[in-house]
């Protein structure tokens, strides 16, 4: 971490900024994060190429400093009824627990860090039997077959990974808004009236939810469904409008795909 | 001071092997209970350190190897060309740190800990060989667990995982707690 | 007796040494004239007599080298043959097949395509007589180059090289890349 920062309390590399907020000796309160950012944006204008393990960490760090300055900035408990102030020490002490744990990380790091330099120090021998020694060994070949060295060929050759960043986490489904629309108006017509939440119980994948939820729309939008939320972030009831048109009528092409 | 004939044995077995050999083995060869082994793998290991030898005989990842003193590192480094591999990222260490303490450990665990995708680091470690998938989760998906290896232990020269300190001992103290729990307070009350 | 500094050094560089190391090459690494090297060679060889060590250390081939002592013959036969040894490891039997299907191949080029280094093992299969030098490169270095032996093919039942299976019939078809796809996808913790 070669970032650093420059803020009225405090001038330093961000990473000891946030030790010694947790050290208590300086106070999160006096330090601007707008500055905490600003430097390390500048610090980035001067990078010759993007340093991943670098920009992570910081948006790490930056992240444990906004909780802790948002639980600075939090009224006290004279504001807050008890169960929610219960909740407040609740996430507290989960933050707290975590703040350690990393903090316990770190430091099993550094030691690791040292182990490894101290024992690239010592090189084991490896050199194997003498060439002059005469061994009356047994078969080491003894029940290999010709397969089998085939397969260790292709295990040895084996394309090895190369560290890339990862993109499994990004879905390779490919859901469209059409399909949805096709998939409701089949449905609906019968169900009568749902939820949203019955709607899209059956689905795991965030990004087919958010398609079905278009899909809603669109269809309100053409007047065959009308939609009813009783209270904000309340169940979203659907009813099909008696006598819409249940087919897709409208070329696919019209709707987005959406490839998450 | 002489070898006794057990430790000599012991260290020509050394000589020639390639990977640490566990004492089992040892006491196989010289036919000794294996308990037996132990004084003279002591003898072995101490007569190179009061003789000044260049090398050292050591316990690493649950067997006897022998290795170069390190302080002979700048002449084997420059006979040798071994140069440390290339250095791990903090974000690695940290990676590596929760696998060791925590194994077996999914990618999803680690990634709650680190606070970020973790996807990458973790391939990298597999793939410089400190840790491989040792099983999979019970529970739904059931993920991939991950633990360290047998070269986790030899790069870092350890015998046996429980020779790295215990977690506790890594943990802030009572007075850092105190200090990091007064911080975290709500400022009316504070 | 404690060994000097310049023996301890040497004792170093030859525990890490596959091949035997000239005179010249260690008065290089220690920075003295090569005529200085001799009386610590031999200091380091007669500590190994005094000592009782398991190992000697002697001049061969032009170099001096690290090996186990005439009267450990036994155990280190034994070792040789029992153990770790009885069965060829994966590691070993995965440089064996690149040479057998790579042939004529140095250790070089084995170890680029291991990630590893080969020493001890090229040097295991060529002591067991299924690989063995067979010419050496044009380039820079001429560097020696392995190719797997008639015992070899007589191991493994066949008559001639040719009959090994062709390595693309092995290659998975695309229904199993299909389904390694699909296991590389993320379970739902992904």
């Amino acid at each position: 971490m070669t970032a650093t920062v420059s803020t009225p309390v405090y001038e330093g590399p961000i990473e000891v900024l946030l030790q010694l907020v947790n050290s208590h000796q300086v106070d999160i309160y006096d330090v601007p994060l707008l500055a905490v950012v600003d430097a390390f944006v500048a610090e980035i204008a001067n990078w010759d190429s993007v340093d991943l393990p670098t920009l992570s960490e910081f948006l790490v760090i930056a992240a444990v400093l906004v909780e802790l300055k948002s639980r600075r900035l939090l009224p006290g408990s004279g504001d807050v009824d008890p169960d929610e102030e219960l909740v407040g020490w609740e996430e507290r002490d989960l933050l707290l627990a975590r703040l350690l744990e990393c903090q316990a990380y770190a430091a099993a790091a550094d030691g690791f860090s040292l182990l490894l330099e101290q024992a690239a120090r010592a090189v084991p021998r490896t050199a194997g039997l003498d060439d002059d020694f005469v061994v009356n060994a047994p078969d080491l070949l003894e029940g290999v077959t010709p397969d089998q060295v085939a397969e260790a060929f292709l295990r040895a050759t084996a394309e090895r990974p190369v560290p890339t960043v990862d993109l499994y986490h990004v879905t390779v489904d490919t859901v469209t808004v059409a399909d949805a629309v096709s998939e409701l108006a089949l449905r609906l017509p019968s169900a009568g009236r749902a939820t949203f939440r019955q709607l899209t119980r059956h689905l795991t994948s965030r990004i087919e939810i958010i398609v079905r939820f278009l899909a809603l729309l669109e269809l309100c939008k053409q007047g065959r469904v009308s939609l009813d939320q009783g209270h904000t972030f309340g169940d979203l009831e659907v009813t099909w409008v008696p006598g819409a048109p249940t087919t897709v009528s409208v070329g696919a092409s019209q709707f987005d795909e959406y490839e998450g | 001071m002489t070898l006794s004939p057990e430790a000599r044995a012991i260290e020509a077995v050394l000589v020639v092997a390639v990977e640490p050999v566990p004492p089992g083995l040892l006491a196989e060869l010289l036919e000794l209970p294996v308990e037996q082994i132990e004084p003279f793998c002591d003898e072995l290991a101490e007569s190179c350190r009061v003789g000044g030898r260049g090398f050292e005989v050591v316990r690493i990842a649950g067997g006897l190897r022998i290795q170069t003193h390190p302080d002979m590192a700048s002449y084997v480094e420059r006979f040798a060309n071994v140069g440390v591999s290339s250095r791990l990222s903090a974000a690695a260490l940290e990676t590596l740190a929760i696998v060791a303490y925590k194994q077996p450990v999914s990618r999803a665990q680690i990634a709650a800990l680190r606070g970020v995708n973790v996807d990458g680091v973790v391939r990298l470690l597999e793939h410089r060989g400190y840790i491989a998938a040792a099983g999979r989760a019970t529970g739904p998906g059931q993920a991939v667990l991950y633990a360290t290896t047998e070269a986790f232990l030899e790069r870092l020269g350890l015998d046996r995982l429980d020779q790295l300190p215990p977690v506790e001992d890594l943990l802030p103290g009572p007075e850092a707690l105190a200090e990091l729990e007064e911080q975290m307070r709500p400022v009316a009350d504070g």
